[in-house]
């Protein structure tokens, strides 16, 4: 195979891009100890750890956040990493982390499908006084005892930033239209209230004219977005809930004939083509959610395996891309 | 014996022995394989795809087909969440009244209007799922178990396994005699057979397929009651692609798409084929999400390949 | 006895089969029309050039589908790997671009024959039931795109977009080629010894056979056929995007073909095509579905809407039994 | 005690019908037919072919609703909404093509909704296998009940669905060409059925295209024609010669004239008798397969017409399939024209000149989707256009000479062929393999359920097609068409030739015979 030789992008540097705890507010919060969670210590480089993905890695997200986890644990020394990909079906998941389980895991990495349902597994996981840590997506138990503690970032928080920046480039008032993620998904929910609240809280004069799922895929992205802008011409703005919606949105104004900053496009993500989508004049501004939770993650396990205290939450501070920081930050982009 | 009983044995019981050797080449592969705890994850999670798959069976064997069932299993969890808080029977008879009647609605249009089950079902699985979504608020809203009863009917059990397998068992049990041994079972295979003869020979046959659509609908919310109460959360985004995975566990299980024979043991060793494959590819730890695909994929083909000589082989010696 | 058959002619009207098809056809096509009616109504901007190109634009890889998949129902069976072969297409398109956009969408169609000659051959030859065989496909195929391209692939190629974007005479070039597909299929069924062969498998196997038909030549054909167009999509949609995603392109088309096809008034039962009726078929989802869009519809109403309007449409179309 | 009760039954007619009336899109298929049915007799219904018969059963039997006229059913008015309800009222019918379910088990098709209960109301399988067993001896049945029908020969499948509806609790009993299968050693047992029935007070209505036979057990006759009512009363007042007059709706000497004639009785034995100098069109070398087959040689030369003989399951059918490669073999070897036939390809044998008209039409003839047209042209398309794309006007050209030859009697050509009468679609499929012209065609029961007038053309035809020098192995269950076709006889039983009749050895009684001794032996 011979392909298309790739754009030009400037190669990741070092530690670019890598994850760094909101301050102060990011642990803030009880925290925990191992003699709280009540385990019994263990050498992380010779213990079995099991990861679980929930989607395919296909997307950059996804891709980033496991190769980050790999890379993390081969640095550490971790010989015994198992990974299983739930493939985007939540009780596949299940089963995946009870059959690390049965597999005598004694740490575990979970990216949650979705923030319900983990009963069957933290009873299991309980009774074998397996520390669970949870990165991107939030599940709804008791830190320091379901679970040992979540690192990620705060979908809410990125839909009221990405409102603050849809109100910016529209100066308070205009016609919004929303790509909704997948439906029933946390992400979505979380990045529509945020959104929706802050416009309501901060621009009264802004509608939300139409929300129409893109099932975070670029070419349903791209086909809501032509009907939309076939029907509804006047819209001024574009709120995707995440970059390969936005793109898709990108590629259908292209084909309807728009230029650059006719519609504010906002999204969230920051991977690599969004940013260069920025620096194209594209896409207004990219909320960034970070997927590289290697180092974190096993920080904070060694931290807890050495008993020292741990927070209960640690919530990583996302930046945004914008105009004025896209081109210097493609490196850093994922 | 003659040739047509063994080759009917083997194409029902096919499944069985691909899934005996696969165990067999897992354990001698994976140390960690053939462990109780594996095989209880394994079981356990396979138990709900299973009450699926004898509804699925009863239908397919009836010459039609249920497209709704995935929809339906995640209606059935979200209305047990919802109806836990009022109590464990609430919990268990909201999702079977409401997965009832769709599939009644469903069995009524197939039989009166002669539409094809596919097109009728596919239609469900679309409407129920715009039903689910519509009483969760866009999927936005689980609904937690309340009813601690209910729950343990989902996490508790005995012998490390949980009580969903123990009814699954009972159902298959139920669902083989209903099938062999009762006039409604024979009613089934003719119809699936060869519908016009059937109603020749008296068979009621509306009657009869409306019966067969009402019992995928109970099963399939039944099993989404009990995979709530499992989860103690009505989660929303499951069920996606389960019709496809019950069909092939059917299919693999020696029943004919085209009706009028197969059996339920098939359908069981089907569900538990498909369980074993991705426990195994869990086993290896390391692939790629990409090449998990692939080699599920190989392996079904594998499997419905090896099933299918099995049954041929026998055909013609 | 010639006197005995004009007494019998004289008795019984003679019909011809276009009247029959017609009173098949006739649900599709009011549905169509109620359709366009109501959003000349009530859908602002609808009535736009633009909109209708957006349409016919959109519709097209389905279209395409439809068109293979209506062949495959015919010898009652079915095709559940052309999202997926569309996904492997999109895939082999970016990897061999690099040749130029032709060679590479060469690659990417025999990509797609093969696949599709994989189900054929597991369904002719092996016996295999076709759902079975090609949901195998289903999700092996999906997989193997994924390993070849594992995540999404901008390219810049000026060939490819050109066919993704480009139009001659106002109507887009896919459409174009769309309609053009639509026409040969249309004539290989009407026309064909080979038509005619794969309705007669569908209508009866053993007596097929029995009359000396290559029954497994035709079957494997088909599927063959199938793969084909729906690698053909694949490229389209790809062209179009101006981007190779193999993890979502073509997700769940496989039940918009079928359903296409059966709304079209095609049996799931085989035995019979009917290809203009499926194209139809086809733009009523996708009018359908723009419907709900542009009135900004939840997903929850969208999707229930949706399953009444089939119902209705294949209710409509459905043959009825004497009695 | 059953007999007594009836006995004192008057003579009131038990199932009657006034005035019936039945359109399908494009025929009037019933029009205005009465018709009255007796305890205690057994009355024939006989027509042409699509002249109506199994419309009227059908609406007797509640699977059709007439479009006019009224049923009374033991005096009272009665309308049928499905067969269930007519079986449950005491109705039980054959239906002309064998309706059961060919996937279930014999025992289970037999028995299916009345299957003996053990505990709890379960059906108790070893019980039902007994009896079916039981009830199929009776009916000269020996077989594996476990077994699914398909398994069986059309014969004895039609045998499982006389043994049903005949062990249902009946007062009518239906039967729609019972025996187009039929041996006449079958045959025997079903006239002793019929009887039987009869002497209980029941009332039998008997479909046959074999006149012989309704003089054999029939008290009263129905004619139909064209759907309407041409002639009711008792057979003993029509000979022969008049109810042909009357099915054909042509006057007495016509058809003495020419209506009768069967196959061209004057043979100059010489030029067809086969003298083993010419090379066989087609010859067969020691087919085996197991259970069926075992060393069966088969030749036919042009010119040739070649019987087969033997009772049901005797394996005639296998032979035929196994010619034309139908079905696969263990052992043996196929000649066309001295050329060895690659085995287990239909293609290849129909390509080499090699064509059969199956036995079984529902299953393995008629393509029900398709149109008559497209069925006749079926087999011939290749021929019937250029560079795969095919030529409406050739097809339509082929389609007319053989719709008119055979007598084909459909709304038009594109009627859909399911909706055509049994006999016409039995001559359908005549034509679809007289289309492609073969060098050897064998013949698996072509005359079955087609009527006198059109049967003796067939028999002509066959004769014709062997003057033109083409071969012909007949297969045929009626006795007096094998003996009367054929130029030579391979006596068949359990899969083996157990004799061979030529010249003037060619007799009923050899026959039978000859499976006798055999049988003895
Ligand atoms: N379902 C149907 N649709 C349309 N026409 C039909 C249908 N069934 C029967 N017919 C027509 O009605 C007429 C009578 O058919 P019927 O089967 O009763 O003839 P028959 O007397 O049984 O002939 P045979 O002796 O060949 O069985 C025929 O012309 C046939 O084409
Ligand atoms: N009366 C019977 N009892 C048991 N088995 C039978 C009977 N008749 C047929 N069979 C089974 O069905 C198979 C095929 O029978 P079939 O009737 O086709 O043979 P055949 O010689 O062609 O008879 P015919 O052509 O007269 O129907 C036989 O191999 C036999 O096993
Ligand atoms: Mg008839
Ligand atoms: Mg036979």
């Amino acid at each position: 195979a011979k392909a298309e030789e790739p754009q030009s992008a400037p190669a990741p540097t070092g530690t670019a891009g890598r994850q760094v705890v909101q301050s102060p507010t990011g642990t803030a919060g009880p925290t925990c100890t191992l003699e709280q969670f009540g385990g019994t210590t263990f050498d992380l480089k010779t213990a079995t750890v099991g990861f679980s993905q929930s989607e395919k890695e296909a997307n950059p997200f996804r891709i980033a956040e496991t190769k980050s986890i790999k890379d993390e644990a081969a640095k550490l020394g971790i010989t015994h990493l198992k990974v299983t990909n739930a493939q985007s079906q939540f009780s596949k998941q299940i089963t995946d982390v009870q059959q690390l389980i049965a597999q005598g895991v004694q740490l575990l990495v979970i990216a949650p499908l979705n923030s319900d349902g983990w009963e069957p597994v933290l009873q299991q996981a309980a009774a074998k006084k397996i520390p669970i840590i949870t990165v991107d997506r939030k599940i709804n138990a008791k830190p320091c005892s379901d679970y040992l503690t979540f690192i990620g970032s705060d979908f809410y928080e990125q839909g009221k930033r990405a409102a603050d920046r849809m109100i910016e480039a529209l100066g308070g008032k205009g016609k919004v239209a929303i790509l909704l993620g997948a439906p029933g998904n946390n992400v979505t929910t979380e990045r529509t209230n945020g959104f929706k609240d802050r416009v309501k809280e901060k621009a009264p004069d802004i509608t939300i004219a139409f929300e129409q799922t893109g099932e975070f895929a670029r070419e349903k992205g791209q086909q809501v977005t032509e009907q939309l802008i076939q029907s509804n011409p006047d819209i001024n703005g574009i709120y995707a809930e995440n970059d390969e919606m936005a793109l898709g949105a990108v590629t259908a104004l292209k084909g309807a004939g728009k230029e650059p900053g006719d519609i504010k496009i906002v999204s969230v993500d920051g991977t690599r083509s969004a940013v260069q989508a920025i620096a194209d004049g594209w896409l207004h501004a990219v909320i960034e959610s970070n997927p590289r939770f290697g180092p974190l993650a096993f920080e904070t396990a060694q931290k807890f395996l050495d008993g020292e205290p741990i927070p209960d939450k640690v919530i990583i501070s996302d930046r945004d891309y914008d105009t004025t920081n896209a081109k210097d930050s493609l490196g850093e982009a994922y | 014996m003659n040739r047509e009983q063994v080759s009917r044995l083997i194409q029902q019981h096919g499944a069985v022995m691909v899934l005996a050797l696969l165990v067999v080449v897992g354990s001698l592969a994976f140390d960690s394989f053939a462990t109780a705890g594996n095989a209880a994850s394994v079981v356990v999670s396979s138990s709900f795809l299973a009450i699926i798959a004898i509804g699925m069976t009863f239908v397919i064997i009836s010459g039609g087909i249920d497209l709704s069932v995935g929809s339906l299993f995640v209606l059935g969890g979200v209305l047990a969440a919802y109806g836990s808080q009022y109590g464990l029977l609430v919990a268990l008879l909201l999702p079977l009244a409401v997965c009832g009647v769709v599939g009644l609605l469903q069995g009524l249009v197939i039989a009166r209007t002669g539409m094809a089950p596919f097109i009728v079902t596919l239609a469900g699985l679309l409407g129920v799922r715009g039903l689910m979504l519509a009483i969760s608020d866009e999927g936005a809203t689980t609904y937690l178990v309340e009813d601690p009863a209910f729950a343990a009917l989902g996490q508790g059990g005995i012998l490390g396994l949980t009580w969903p397998v123990y009814i699954t068992a009972l159902l298959a049990l139920l669902a083989m005699v209903l099938l062999q041994r009762t006039g409604f079972g024979q009613n089934v295979y003719a119809i699936g057979g060869n519908e016009q003869a059937a109603a020749l020979m008296g068979v009621p046959v509306a009657r009869t397929k409306v019966y067969v659509y009402v019992m995928s609908g109970l099963l399939a919310g039944l099993a989404g009651a009990l995979n709530a109460a499992r989860l103690s959360s009505g989660v929303t985004i499951l069920g996606i692609g389960l019709e496809l995975d019950a069909i092939a566990a059917v299919v693999i299980g020696g029943t004919l798409l085209t009706g009028g024979a197969g059996g339920i043991t098939g359908s069981v060793a089907g569900v538990l084929l498909l369980g074993v494959i991705q426990s195994l590819i869990n086993q290896v730890g390391n692939l790629t999400s990409a090449f998990q695909q692939v080699v599920s994929g190989a392996f079904l083909a594998l499997v419905v390949v090896a099933q299918r000589l099995l049954s041929k082989a026998q055909r013609l010696t | 006895m010639a006197e005995l058959t004009s007494r019998g002619s004289a008795r019984v009207a003679v019909l011809k089969p276009q009247v029959y098809a017609w009173v098949q056809d006739y649900g599709v096509y009011a549905a169509v029309l109620v359709l366009l009616l109501f959003n000349v109504l009530f859908t602002p901007h609808f009535l736009d050039a633009s909109n209708f190109r957006t349409q016919l634009v959109q519709v097209t890889p389905v279209v395409i589908v439809s068109l293979g998949m209506a062949l495959v129902i015919g010898t009652q069976g079915i095709d559940l790997s052309v999202g997926s072969v569309m996904a492997l297409a999109a895939a082999l398109t970016v990897l061999y671009l690099g040749y130029g956009w032709l060679p590479a969408v060469l690659v990417a169609v025999i990509g797609g024959a093969v696949v599709g000659a994989a189900g054929g051959a597991l369904v002719a030859y092996v016996g295999v039931q076709p759902i079975v065989a090609t949901l195998a496909l289903l999700v092996g195929i999906r997989g193997l795109a994924n390993v070849l391209v594992p995540q999404l692939v901008e390219f810049r190629n000026p060939g490819l977009i050109a066919l993704g974007s480009s139009s001659v005479a106002g109507i887009p070039v896919i459409v174009i080629i769309a309609a053009a597909l639509t026409v040969i299929v249309l004539f290989v069924v009407r026309r064909t010894t080979f038509g005619r062969q794969v309705v007669a498998i569908g209508g009866n196997r053993s007596a097929s056979e029995l009359s000396g038909l290559p029954v497994k030549r035709v079957l494997l054909t088909v599927y063959v056929i199938s793969g084909l167009l729906a690698a053909l999509a694949g490229v389209l949609a790809t062209a179009r995007l101006q981007a190779s995603d193999p993890t979502s392109l073509g997700l769940f088309i496989e039940l918009s073909a079928i359903t296409a096809v059966v709304v079209g008034g095609t049996p799931l039962t085989g035995g019979r095509i009917r290809v203009l009726s499926t194209v139809m078929g086809a733009l009523l989802m996708q009018l359908l579905s723009a419907t709900l869009i542009k009135h900004n519809l939840p997903q929850s109403w969208t999707q229930m809407v949706q399953a009444v309007i089939i119902l209705a449409a294949v209710y409509a179309t459905r043959k009825r039994g004497t009695r | 005690m059953r007999r007594t009760d009836l006995a004192e039954q008057t003579d009131e007619p038990v199932l009657e019908a006034r005035g019936i009336s039945k359109r399908f899109p494009g025929v009037l298929a019933l029009d205005g037919v009465s018709l009255a049915l007796r305890p205690g007799e057994v009355h024939a219904l006989v027509g042409e072919n699509g002249a109506g018969k199994s419309t009227l059963i059908k609406v007797f039997t509640g699977v059709y609703r007439p479009d006019e006229g009224r049923l009374l059913y033991k005096g009272e008015p009665a309308s049928f909404g499905t067969p269930m309800e007519a079986q449950r009222a005491g109705i039980s019918t054959i239906y002309q093509e064998v309706n059961l379910v060919p996937m279930m088990s014999v025992a289970r098709n037999l028995l299916l909704g009345r299957e003996p209960r053990g505990r709890f109301g379960v059906i108790d399988t070893a019980a039902m296998y007994e009896e079916a067993e039981r009830v199929l001896a009776g009916y000269g049945v020996e077989t594996d009940v476990r077994r699914p029908l398909r398994t069986l020969g059309v014969g004895a499948q039609q045998m499982v669905a006389l043994a049903r509806a005949v062990s249902v609790d009946a007062r009518v009993v239906i039967m729609d060409e019972p025996t187009s299968s039929l041996e006449p050693r079958e045959v025997e047992t079903l006239f002793g059925v019929i009887r039987r029935l009869r002497d209980s007070g029941i009332a039998v209505m008997y479909v046959s295209h074999r006149l012989d036979e309704l003089y054999a057990v029939c008290d009263q006759v129905t004619v139909l024609r064209d759907g309407r009512l041409a002639h009711t009363g008792p057979l003993a007042e029509l000979d022969r010669l008049k109810l042909i007059s009357l099915m054909l709706g042509r006057d007495l000497d016509e058809v003495r004239s020419g209506g009768m004639t069967r196959f061209s009785r004057d043979r100059s034995s010489e030029n067809r008798q086969g003298d083993g100098t010419r090379t066989p069109v087609v010859e067969a070398r020691g087919l085996t397969r197991k259970h069926v087959l075992d060393g069966v040689n088969v030749s036919v030369e042009p010119g040739e017409v070649v019987g087969l003989g033997g009772l049901l399951g005797a394996g005639r059918t296998e032979t035929a399939k196994a010619i034309v490669g139908a079905l696969p073999l263990d052992g043996g070897q196929v000649l066309v024209a001295g050329m060895p036939l690659r085995g287990g390809s239909t293609a290849a044998a129909i390509k080499a000149g090699v064509s059969l008209l199956p036995e079984d039409r529902k299953a393995e003839g008629i393509i029900p989707t398709l149109s008559v047209r497209e069925n006749i042209a079926l087999a011939a398309l290749p021929s019937l256009g250029r560079a795969g794309v095919v030529s409406e006007a050739k097809i339509d050209r082929v389609v007319e000479i053989f719709m008119r030859r055979l007598r084909i009697k459909a709304a038009s050509p594109h009627q859909l062929v399911s909706e055509l009468s049994g006999g016409n679609q039995q001559k359908v499929l005549l034509a679809r393999w007289l289309a492609v012209r073969p060098k050897a065609l064998l013949l698996d029961e072509p005359t079955r359920g087609i009527d006198v007038g059109a049967k003796a053309e067939v028999q002509a035809l066959i004769d014709e097609l062997a003057q033109e020098g083409l071969g012909v192995l007949l297969i045929s269950s009626d006795l007096e068409e094998l003996v009367e076709g054929a130029d030579r006889i391979l006596v068949l039983r359990e899969g083996a030739v157990v004799g061979e009749l030529s010249g003037d050895e060619v007799t009923e009684e050899k026959i039978m015979a000859t499976i006798a001794e055999q049988s003895d032996g």
